[in-house]
C-alpha cells in the first residue's frame, strides 16, 4: 500500500566503528500512521530514528520521504522533526521561545512567530505557560512543549524516542493518550520508539519489531500480537507461552490456557496477582514454564497454590506456529 | 533542620581557621592600610588615618600606580576576552575527533605546568633574537596566555562534559545552522561557565609576575610595578591598594550574587510546576 | 614636530627614578619623561637585552661594563654638555683629588669613556665620548642601630661578630654582596686581595667560605635585594647591623628609630649611576636627551638628591639650590643651623646634628673599593648561588 | 566528505589556541633549549655548541641540592595543602546542605586571591616578625618569653606562604570531585555500617582521587616554578631551582639559566607524566 | 496480627522545613512478608522508607523494629538494609568487594568476607562475574549485586527504594519473580517502594498505599484492588472506574463493565488495544469517562467505533460504595 507521501527505508544499515547497530533494513511507513517501534535495549531503535531524523549520518542504504532521497540533507530540511527522550528542552528560553525557536531562526519576526508559537502551545495546552522557564515545569508539561517545538516546524514526521520513559506510569498513560489525539488531530506520521509494548500497542496502528539491528516483525498491532512470527516476538509481545509439541515451536496466548481436569500435566510454580485476573505459572515437562491467564474469580473459586499438580489445556485452534 | 553530627563543628572550627588563615594578610594588610601618616609597612601602628588611601590617588616619589593598574586592568581585560573566545573555540574543537587532537591536548598541559619564569625567559629570548620589541600588549599577552589558556581549556572540558548533546540536536532539528546552534543555543547555555572562564582568565592575568617580568616592556604591569616600587622607601600605600582591591573583589562578587538572586526572584515570579506529577 | 610632544622613556631603579624629577622636567624643559621603576635585576636585565623599550637607561657603572658591549648604547658628546668640566674628578680621571689614589673595583671613569661614537671597548681615559653621564653616587658603609648595640663600631668585621648572630643582613645582589663580604675577610685579616674588584677564583672560594660558615652559624636573619626590604629589616629590629644605602638609613631615622651609617676604619665601598643614551634614539629625541641631561647636571636634581644623602655629580651647580644650612650638613658635614628636612618634607636632622661620615671629601676620599663586575664574575655567580643554597 | 569537513572544522577551531601554544610554549622551549647549548659572556650569547652548562649543571653539587631542596618543598606545600584543602572541600561539599551558602563560602576563600601575591606574601612578615603580632601574641599569652626566631624567613615561612598561595588550587578540583559524588553512595556506606571514618577512607578518598590528582599537578607545577616566594619568605637564605634560574638570568647567564630550565623543565615534565597515568583529566574534569 | 518481631510505625511523622513529608501515620508490617508501598509522586514513600532505614531523621514519632525503639539508632544497627534506586554500588570497588564492603567494615578478615559475599552472590546468580566492576555490568545485573550487598548484613528487613524503575520493561518483570522469590526464600520483610500499581499488586502480600502524606489504605492485595476505600484508592490501583448513582460514589471494576443492548447510554471515545484485551472508554452523561474492558474476541466481533452510541452495564454486585 504505497502512497507518494511514504516514508521508505532501504537497506538503511547503520555501523559504529565494528558494530552494526542497523543492519540493512527496509521499510515503508504508510503516511498518517503512528508507527510503534519497538524492541530490547541495543537493538537499534533510536539508531534508526537518528538516521531518519538526519542526526546519525547513515552508513549504507538511503532514506526516502515522498519520493525523494532525504539522507544526506540537514535535519531541518527533511521534512522530519524530533522529540527527544529528555525533551531537550533549551534552559535558558521561556516556554514561547523554546516553540518559536525554529521561526527565529528562518529570521521570522517577533510577533508573527510568537503567534505562531502559542497557537501551538494552545493545541498543547501549554499557553497559560508560555512565559516560563523549563526548569519550572514538570515531567508532562515538559513533554508538551517539546511536542508544540517539534510540531512548529509542521513535519510530515515526528519522531519520538522513548517520549513517554521519564515520566510515571500515572502520567506516562495519560500522555500516551494526548500522543494518540494529537496524531489523529495532524493527520501526520508519528514514529515512536519505545521498549514497553503495552505502549506500543494502546497506541500504533503499526508495530515494528526490532531485534539484533533487523526488523523481526512488522504491522498492524493485532496482527503481530495474534501472529508472532517468531518465537522471540512471542515473547517481546508478552502475553503468550511458547510451547514445543511434535518437535514444533507453537503460541499459545495465557489467556487462551486453561486449567483443567485434562491435558497436559504441570506443576503449579508461581502465581501473580494481577488486580483483576492472575497468572498461574506452572512447569509441565520438557517445556518452558507456561502462563494461565484467568480472571480472579475463577482463580480464587480454584484455591490453586504453588506446588499443586494441575493439567493445562487449550483449544487447538488458538495455537499459533512459529516461523522461528 | 537536621541535627548536625559533632564532626560538623569541628569542621566549622576549622574552615573558620581556615578562611582566618587566607584572610589574615589581607587583614594585616587592611589594618595597616588605615596607619597615621606617620607610620610604615610594620606594626606598631602609629595612628590611624585615611592618609595612605589619599596617597593612593597622589603621584608616588616613583611609579606610576594608576598607569601600571590601567594597563593591568586592560591586559587583564584583553586576556579575559582571549581566553574566553580562544577556549570555547578549543573545547568545541576537542568535541569532536581531529587529527592532533591528543598532541594539543598534551601540549596544552606542557603549558599549564611548565615554569613560569621558563616562558618569560624563552619569549623574551626570542623577541630579543628577532628583534622585537618586547611589550606588554604582545609578548606579555602572548605569555599570559600560555597560563590562562590551559585553565580556560580545562573548565571547558568540565562544562562540555556535562553538556547535553542532543540540546545541539534539537536546535540542528529546528533549523539553526551551526554558527546559530553556537550562537543561539550553546553559548547561551553554558554562558554562566563563561563567566567563571572570564573571572579566572582575569585574576590569574592581574596578578600574574613571573610571566611579564621580562615581556612586559618598557611599561610596567601592576605587579612589576608593585615590585619595582619596593626598590625605594615605600609606604602603606601598597596595603591601601591591597584593601581596595579585595574590597572591589567584594564588591563585584556582591553585585553578582545580588543579580543572580534578583534574576531567580524573577523568574520564581511565574511559579514552577517542577517535580510534579501533572 | 614640537619638543613638547616628544617622550623620552627612561628606567631604572627606584632610588633615582622618581617622579619629582619628571614634573618638573614637563615645567622646565616641556617634554614629557616616563619613568618606569625597576628593580636592580631588571634593571639589567632591560639594559642588555631590550634596547628599543626605553630611551634613557639610569643604570650604575658596574652595570655599565656589562651591559656596553651589547652595543645597546650610544656614546655621548662631551662637548655638548654644559658642565662637563665641573664634574666631579671621580668620573673622569678617576681621582676626587690629584692626590686621591684610585681605589679597587669597577672605579667609574673606567667605563666611562670610549674611543669614538661607535666605540666599543673601555677608554683609559677622557676622550671627549662618555658611556654614562654620572648623576648620582655615595659610599656605603654598614647600617646599625645604635639603640640596640649599644656600643661604638668601627669595622667591617663587625658584621660577622657573633654578639650580632641572627641579626645581621647583606645584600643578595652578588656583585654588591662580594664587595662587601671582601670589605669584611679583608678588615678581618683572614684575606689579603690582589684586587677586591676583580678577585681570582682562590680568593672567591674563600670570601665565600667564610660566609658560607658564618651563614651555617646562623649569623645572618635574611639578606635583602630591594631597598625597602632593608629598611622594614632595619626598622622592625629584625636586624641590627647590615650592608644599607644611604636614604634607606634616611628612611628608618624618619619613622624615629635611630639608625647610624657607620663610618668604618677600612673605609667605603662605592658606587656611582649614570645616563645612558639607547643607541635607537636620534634626531629631536636625541636633542631633547642631551637637553635633559644638560638640566639633569644644571643642579635641581643635583639639590634633590643630595638632600636624600647621596651626591651629585656636579655639586656646585647643586648648591644654588640647597640651602646655607643643607650644604652645609650634607656637603660640608658641618653640624645643621636649623632642621634638615628630606625633598618630600620629612624631618630628617635637628639643628646641631652632623651627618654620618663627616664631610665629602672624608667620606668619597675613604672609598676602599667600588662595586665591580669581575673578570670571574660567572664563577663568582656560581659561587655565590651555592652560599644562598648552603 | 563530512567527516573531512568536521576535521576542518576542528582544526579551524583549535587554530587560535595551536597559534598561541606554538608561539608563546614551543618556540621558547626550543629557544631555550637551543640556547642551553650556547656559551655566554658577561654581555652577549655566543651561538655555539657546547655541553659545557650541561656539564657545570650536573658537576655542581649546588645543583643536587637545590632540586632536592625544590622536591622538598614541593612534597611539604603538597601534603599541607592536600591535607587542607581536603577537609576545606570535604566540608563544603558534604557540610554544607544548600548549595548557594556552598557557593558563598567557596567565593568567601577566593577574594583574597584578587590581591597581588606580593603583597599577601609581603604582609606576612609583620605578623610573623621577631616583634610581629604572631610574636607578641604568644609572649603576652605567656606562651614563650622569647620570640620565635623561625616565623620569619627560614623553611617555616617559605612552606606557609606557598599553603597560603596555592591551597585554592588544590580545594578547587577536590570540590568539583566530591561534589560529583553520589551521595547515595555514602548512605549505602552508613547502611554498610562504615563509621564517618571508614566511609571517608574506603568511599570519599578513593572517589576523590582524580581531583587530588589534578590538585597535586597545579600544587606541585606551581611550587617547583616558583622563585619569588622562596626569596621573599626565606630572607633570601633559601634557594630552589627557580632562583637559581633567576639569578642567572639577572646576570645575564642566559645559556646557564636555560640549561637549568631545561633540566627543570624536564623534572616536571615526568612528575606531571606519571600523575597522568593515574587519572583521565579531560574525562574527570 | 501483631507478633514479637513486628516493624511497627508509630505516629511517625517527617517534615523539611515547613513542608510535611510524612504525617502522623501509624502501620504494623507484619514479619516475613513481602510490602509495596505504593503511591503517586510526592507523597512520601521516599521519606518514610528512610526514616526507617535512619538515612534521614524522625522528625516526630517512634520506629519499633521487634519491640525495640530503632529512631535513634545509626543506620547499620536497626536491623534493616537499604537497596537503592540507583543502586549505589561503589564503582571503584569489584562486585566481591562491594558485596563484602559491610563485613570488611566490621573488620572481618579478607578470606572469610570473600567467601561470605561469594555465597551471597551465588544466591543472585553474580557469583562468575565477581570480579568485574559495576560499570562493567548491566543494570539488572547492577540490581542484583546491590541485592547481595544489602543482604550480607542479614538484615530482618530490607527496604528496596523504586528498585526495579531503571530497568527496561522487559528485565523488570523478571528482577521482580526474583525478588519475589528471594524474599520467599530469605522469609525476611520487604518492604518495597513503587509507584507501579501491576507491580504493587503482583509482588505484595500487603500493599500500603500513601496519598499526601499519609496512609490511605493498607490490606493484601486483592483486598485493596477489589475494595477500594477511597475513589483515589480505586483511581490509582487501576482497573477501575468511578461511577456517581444516586449521589453515591461507587467503583466498579473495567472488566465488570459489559457493552449491552440496555443500560446506561454512553458515547464510545477511545478505543485503546492492550494485546488480549481491548479498553473501550465510553462519555455516559453526567459522568466521568467509563472503561469497559472486553476480551479482544469480544471487541472485534462486535465492530465498535469511536462516536457509536452504546449502553453500559454491570452487575450490581460488582459495585463497591466509596468512603471518600
Ligand atoms: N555513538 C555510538 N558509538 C558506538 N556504538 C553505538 C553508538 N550509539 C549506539 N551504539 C551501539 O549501537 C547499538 C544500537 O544502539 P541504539 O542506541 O540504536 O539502541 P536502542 O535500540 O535505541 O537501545 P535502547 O533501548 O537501550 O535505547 C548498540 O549496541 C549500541 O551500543
Ligand atoms: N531533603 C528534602 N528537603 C525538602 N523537602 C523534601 C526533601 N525530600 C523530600 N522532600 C519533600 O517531601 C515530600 C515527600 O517526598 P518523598 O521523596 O518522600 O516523595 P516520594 O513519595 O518518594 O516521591 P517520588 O515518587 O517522586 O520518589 C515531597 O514534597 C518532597 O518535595
Ligand atoms: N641610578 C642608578 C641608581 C642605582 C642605585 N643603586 C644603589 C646601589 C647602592 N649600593
Ligand atoms: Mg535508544
Ligand atoms: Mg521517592
Amino acid at each position: 500500500m504505497r502512497t507518494a507521501h511514504d516514508l521508505e527505508l532501504a537497506n538503511l544499515t547503520k555501523r559504529y566503528g565494528d558494530t552494526i547497530a542497523v543492519n540493512a533494513i527496509n521499510h515503508v511507513f504508510a503516511p498518517g500512521s503512528y508507527v510503534c517501534l519497538l524492541g530490547p535495549s541495543g537493538c537499534g531503535k533510536s539508531s534508526t530514528l537518528r538516521m531518519i531524523a538526519g542526526h546519525e549520518s547513515v552508513s549504507e542504504g538511503a532514506i526516502l520521504l515522498s519520493g525523494r532521497d532525504i539522507s544526506a540533507l540537514p535535519p531541518a530540511r527533511r521534512g522530519t522533526a524530533m522529540m527527544f527522550q529528555n525533551y531537550a528542552l533549551f534552559p535558558h528560553l521561556s516556554v514561547k521561545d523554546n516553540v518559536a525557536f525554529s521561526l527565529r531562526m528562518k529570521g521570522v519576526d517577533k510577533p508573527t512567530r510568537h503567534a505562531k508559537a502559542m497557537e501551538l502551545l494552545e493545541l498543547v495546552d501549554m499557553a497559560p505557560l508560555a512565559e516560563r522557564l523549563p526548569a519550572q515545569l514538570s515531567g508532562g508539561q515538559q513533554q508538551r512543549v517539546a511536542l508544540a517545538r517539534a510540531l512548529v516546524t509542521e513535519p510530515e514526521v515526528l519522531l519520538l524516542d522513548e517520549p513517554l520513559s521519564a515520566l510515571d506510569p500515572f502520567l506516562r498513560i495519560r500522555m500516551r493518550a494526548e500522543l494518540k489525539r494529537l496524531q489523529r488531530e495532524l493527520g501526520i506520521t508519528f514514529l515512536h520508539v519505545t521498549h514497553g509494548q503495552d505502549e506500543a500497542l494502546a497506541l500504533a496502528d503499526e508495530v515494528v519489531v526490532m531485534n539484533n539491528s533487523v526488523i523481526e516483525q512488522a504491522g498492524p498491532a493485532r496482527e503481530v500480537f495474534n501472529t508472532p512470527r517468531t518465537e522471540f516476538v512471542a515473547r517481546f509481545m508478552g502475553g503468550h507461552n511458547v510451547v514445543t509439541l511434535d518437535g514444533q515451536r507453537h503460541a499459545v496466548r495465557s489467556d487462551a490456557v486453561r486449567l483443567a481436569s485434562d491435558g497436559l500435566p504441570a506443576t503449579v510454580s508461581a502465581i501473580e496477582y494481577q488486580g483483576d485476573r492472575v497468572a498461574v505459572t506452572a512447569q509441565a515437562e520438557g517445556q518452558e514454564p507456561i502462563i494461565a491467564l484467568m480472571s480472579d474469580e475463577a482463580f480464587y473459586s480454584n484455591d490453586i497454590t504453588p506446588g499443586q499438580p494441575v493439567h493445562l489445556a487449550w483449544d487447538a485452534g488458538r495455537l499459533h506456529r512459529l516461523q522461528a | 533542620m537536621e541535627k548536625r553530627p559533632r564532626s560538623f563543628y569541628v569542621l566549622s572550627l576549622f574552615f573558620a581557621l581556615f578562611v582566618l588563615f587566607l584572610y589574615g594578610p589581607t587583614l594585616t594588610i587592611g589594618i595597616l592600610s588605615f596607619q597615621g601618616p606617620e607610620g610604615g609597612l610594620t606594626f606598631p601602628m602609629r595612628g590611624v588615618s585615611l592618609n595612605w588611601f589619599h596617597e593612593l590617588f597622589q603621584q608616588q616619589a616613583v611609579g606610576d600606580i594608576w598607569g601600571a593598574f590601567r594597563r593591568s586592568f586592560a591586559l587583564g581585560l584583553m586576556v579575559m576576552v582571549t581566553t574566553v573566545v580562544v577556549s570555547v573555540m578549543a573545547g568545541l574543537a576537542f568535541r569532536k575527533k581531529f587529527p592532533g587532537s591528543g598532541l594539543l591536548f598534551y601540549l596544552t598541559i606542557a603549558s599549564l605546568v611548565i615554569p613560569s619564569i621558563l616562558i618569560s625567559l624563552g619569549v623574551g629570548l626570542i623577541f630579543n633574537q628577532l628583534g622585537l620589541k618586547v611589550h606588554w600588549a604582545t609578548s606579555g599577552f602572548g605569555s599570559q596566555l600560555t597560563w590562562t589558556l590551559p585553565f580556560g581549556l580545562l573548565i571547558m572540558f568540565a562544562v562540555f562534559n556535562r553538556f547535553d548533546k542532543s540540546y545541539e540536536e534539537a536546535a540542528r532539528d529546528q533549523g539553526a545552522t551551526a554558527w546559530q546552534t553556537i550562537r543561539y543555543v550553546v553559548l547561551p547555555i553554558i554562558a554562566p561557565s563563561l563567566i567563571g572562564v572570564a573571572l579566572f582568565g582575569f585574576t590569574l592575568s592581574y596578578d600574574e609576575f613571573a610571566r611579564t617580568l621580562l615581556t612586559a616592556g618598557s611599561y610596567n604591569t601592576l605587579p612589576l610595578e608593585i615590585y619595582g616600587i619596593t626598590t625605594n622607601v615605600t609606604t602603606p600605600v601598597i596595603y591601601a591598594l591591597g584593601t581596595l582591591t579585595t574590597a572591589f573583589s567584594l564588591l563585584i562578587i556582591g553585585a553578582f550574587l545580588l543579580t543572580a538572586w534578583v534574576m531567580a526572584r524573577r523568574r520564581a515570579r511565574h511559579g514552577s510546576d517542577a517535580g510534579k506529577g501533572v | 614636530q614640537e619638543i613638547k610632544n616628544i617622550t623620552l622613556r627612561q628606567f631604572g631603579t627606584g632610588v633615582s627614578n622618581l617622579n619629582d624629577v619628571a614634573t618638573r622636567v614637563k615645567e622646565d624643559l616641556g617634554f614629557t619623561l616616563e619613568m618606569t621603576a625597576l628593580d636592580s635585576d631588571a634593571v639589567t636585565q632591560r639594559a642588555a637585552t631590550q634596547p628599543d623599550s626605553f630611551d634613557i637607561a639610569d643604570i650604575e657603572y658596574w652595570i655599565c661594563k656589562k651591559v656596553w658591549p651589547t652595543g645597546n648604547l650610544q656614546a655621548m658628546d662631551t662637548s655638548k654638555i654644559a658642565n662637563y668640566d665641573k664634574i666631579v674628578g671621580i668620573f673622569r680621571s678617576g681621582k676626587l683629588t690629584p692626590e686621591s689614589t684610585i681605589a679597587q673595583g669597577t672605579a667609574p671613569h673606567s667605563v666611562g669613556f670610549v674611543e669614538g661614537p661607535g666605540g666599543t671597548s673601555f677608554a683609559k681615559e677622557e676622550t671627549g665620548w662618555m658611556t654614562l653621564i654620572p648623576t648620582i653616587y655615595n659610599a656605603d658603609t654598614l647600617g646599625i642601630r645604635p639603640d640596640l648595640i649599644g656600643r661604638p663600631i668601627s669595622s667591617w668585621t663587625e658584621l660577622l661578630n657573633p654578639e650580632f648572630k641572627g641579626k645581621a643582613s647583606i645584600l643578595d645582589i652578588s656583585s654588591i654582596g662580594i664587595m662587601d663580604m671582601a670589605m669584611v675577610c679583608e678588615a678581618m685579616g683572614e684575606i689579603t686581595y690582589g684586587d677586591k674588584g676583580n678577585m681570582t677564583r682562590e680568593e672567591i672560594d674563600k670570601t665565600m667560605a667564610i660566609f658560607t660558615e658564618a651563614k651555617k652559624n646562623g649569623q645572618f636573619r635574611a639578606f635583602w635585594k630591594t631597598f625597602d626590604e632593608s629598611v622594614n629589616l632595619m626598622a622592625s629590629g629584625e636586624v641590627v647591623i647590615q650592608s644599607m644605602w644611604s636614604p634607606a638609613i634616611t628612611a628608618v631615622k624618619s619613622r624615629g628609630i635611630p639608625c647610624v651609617y657607620q663610618p668604618l676604619k677600612e673605609g667605603y665601598r662605592s658606587w656611582g649611576g649614570g645616563l645612558g643614551l639607547s643607541k635607537s634614539l636620534t634626531g629631536m629625541e636625541l636633542d631633547a636627551a642631551y637637553e635633559y641631561i644638560n638640566w639633569y647636571l644644571s643642579g635641581w636634581v643635583g639639590g634633590y638628591l643630595m638632600r636624600q644623602g647621596y651626591y651629585s655629580a656636579v655639586p656646585e651647580t647643586s648648591k644654588n639650590f640647597m640651602s646655607e644650612n643643607e650644604w652645609g650638613y650634607w656637603f660640608e658635614g658641618k653640624a645643621a643651623t636649623d632642621v634638615i628636612t628630606s625633598p618630600t618634607g620629612d624631618v630628617l636632622a635637628q639643628a646641631g646634628e652632623t651627618r654620618d661620615g663627616g664631610s665629602f671629601y672624608d667620606r668619597m676620599g675613604a672609598v676602599a673599593c667600588w662595586n665591580a663586575v669581575m673578570d670571574e664574575n660567572q664563577y663568582m655567580v656560581r659561587k655565590w648561588n651555592e652560599f644562598i643554597a648552603s | 566528505m563530512k567527516h573531512a569537513r568536521e576535521t576542518v572544522i576542528g582544526w579551524l577551531q583549535a587554530a587560535p589556541l595551536t597559534l598561541v601554544l606554538l608561539g608563546f610554549l614551543v618556540a621558547p622551549i626550543v629557544t631555550i633549549f637551543i640556547v642551553s647549548f650556547w656559551q655566554a659572556t658577561e654581555f652577549s650569547i655566543i651561538p655555539a655548541f657546547s655541553f659545557e652548562n650541561y656539564e657545570f649543571l650536573f658537576g655542581s653539587p649546588v645543583t643536587y641540592k637545590v632540586f632536592m631542596a625544590t622536591f622538598r618543598y614541593a612534597f611539604l606545600t603538597w601534603a599541607f595543602t592536600l591535607a587542607i584543602g581536603f577537609t576545606v572541600a570535604y566540608y563544603l561539599a558534604f557540610h554544607i546542605r544548600s548549595q548557594t551558602m556552598q557557593i558563598a563560602l567557596f567565593l568567601l576563600c577566593t577574594i583574597p586571591f584578587w590581591t597581588s601575591n606580593i603583597i599577601r606574601m609581603i604582609s606576612w612578615i609583620p605578623f610573623l616578625g621577631r616583634n610581629g603580632i604572631a610574636n607578641q601574641t604568644l609572649m603576652s599569652w605567656g606562651v614563650i618569653d622569647q620570640p620565635l626566631e623561625w616565623l620569619l624567613y627560614s623553611d617555616f615561612s617559605v612552606i606557609l606562604a606557598f599553603v597560603h598561595l596555592y591551597t585554592l588550587f588544590m580545594v578547587v578540583p577536590i570540590f568539583n570531585t566530591m561534589m560529583r559524588i553520589d551521595r547515595n553512595l555514602l548512605e549505602a556506606a552508613r547502611d554498610n555500617g562504615a563509621s564517618g571514618f571508614q566511609t571517608l577512607i574506603h568511599v570519599i578518598v578513593p572517589l576523590t582521587k582524580p581531583g587530588i590528582m589534578i590538585g597535586t599537578i597545579f600544587v606541585l607545577t606551581l611550587v617547583m616554578g616558583d622563585f619569588i616566594t622562596v626569596r621573599f619568605m626565606s630572607g633570601s637564605q633559601r634557594a630552589n631551582v627557580g632562583r637559581l634560574i633567576s639569578n642567572d638570568i639577572s646576570l645575564l647567564q642566559y645559556p646557564s639559566a636555560a640549561a637549568t630550565a631545561v633540566v627543570l623543565l624536564c623534572t616536571v615534565l615526568i612528575v606531571i607524566g606519571i600523575l597522568l597515568r593515574f587519572v583521565n583529566i579531560r574525562k574527570e574534569l
